[in-house]
């Protein structure tokens, strides 16, 4: 669930897709360090972890999701330690049988994992790194979820 | 004597995990951070958007803390 | 788009990544034929299109979902022909900056696709086939962009 | 001579492609489809969720071809 290893989105998508041929739907986020072009000295992205916390709350909302709506799989992958732009630093997947929950619960779990997971973030420059703290955005699309509670 | 750790900035700031005797008119979250507070640079620990979290749980200030606890600080979260 | 060919959702997944190192956010999402275990004899899915109105129209709803969202890329595949449980009939997928585009632009197509894009849909079982209209679900969550306009 | 077809379940009912020379007081698709359903069993063209595409482009019951169209009728859309 909380890896320092490479994260590549085919073949976890692949895994989803064969581990449910009784699914009509699937999907997926993938979420990568972006190569900005305005921002070209962007070197790396560090993510960090506090385990076990940070698994147990990404179990508790992976159940929350597996509650509100009616799925046949999630997973969940989120890479903790140095990232270059491109590589992958997280992905969701939910497998359904309508498409409606499958979406539901990425974009729920997408904005757990974005505002409330126990993780910590870090952008590397050339010369300078700096924290990194969910945008007024995420929180927003986090609260969401709260009306339907 | 308990352990004390810094996530994500305040390692920056309060440096790496400390083993700490905690004296014994320290009791809860709230007299820690003041403890800390007075040992740290710029009083790290005081917005309320720090947070802590005992031995595993995220816990309010009262909580009660003893020489046996690991405790945490942590500022705002966020992966992905 | 529209195509007779088998469609691999990783190896699409994967394309979509790689063309697009600078978006920060990829959501796919794959329609698939549902092995229903109550339903355990329907031996394929036949879907028809028409040419080039299904793929015009197609081409117009991203189109739209370009004009709507900010997106770096969109990538829908859309099988026809005679289709067997656990095969993938569709594939979205959309890259762009912030999650929320790529989410609602996938969302957006696939309400399009299964309401208003120019396929025929039949279920074939053993004995019979049956086609197939979109469900009032699909209806209703169409009607959800129309606010929007 | 005017090229018509039958998309999705109208296949089943209409038949494959017909090729027809149109009357000339036959000028629009309402008037197309009052022919076609004296000719099909059940009259499977009358309900108003069948709507016809012209050369291309969905059209209204009141729009006008001639022998050179090709015209398709088609029951309610959808695929994913």
């Amino acid at each position: 669930m909380v890896t320092s290893d490479p994260l590549f989105p085919d073949a976890l998508l692949a895994q989803v897709t064969a581990d449910n041929p009784h699914s009509g739907a699937v999907v997926s986020f993938s979420g990568n360090v972006r190569m900005d072009k305005d921002d070209g000295n962007t070197c790396a992205l560090i993510l960090e972890a506090y385990h076990p916390v940070t698994s147990n709350g990404i179990a508790e909302a992976i159940n929350t999701a597996r509650s509100r709506w009616e799925l046949d799989d999630v997973m969940v992958r989120h890479r903790t330690g140095s990232m270059k732009p491109g590589e992958t630093i997280v992905f969701v997947a939910a497998a359904a049988k309508h498409r409606r929950d499958a979406f539901a619960a990425t974009d729920f779990l997408m904005d757990y994992l974005k505002t409330e997971a126990f993780f910590w973030k870090k952008e590397v420059y050339e010369n300078s790194e700096k924290w990194i703290e969910p945008r007024a955005q995420d929180y927003s699309d986090a609260k969401r979820w709260d009306k339907k509670s | 004597m308990a352990t004390v750790e810094f996530l994500g900035r305040l390692s920056d700031n309060c440096g790496p995990t400390q083993e700490i005797t905690l004296p014994a008119s320290l009791t809860n979250i709230t007299a820690l951070r003041d403890y800390l507070n007075a040992q740290l640079d710029g009083a790290p620990l005081t917005s309320a958007t720090i947070r802590a979290i005992v031995n595993g749980k995220v816990a309010t200030d009262t909580q009660t803390i003893t020489n046996e606890d690991t405790i945490a600080f942590f500022p705002p979260v966020g992966g992905g």
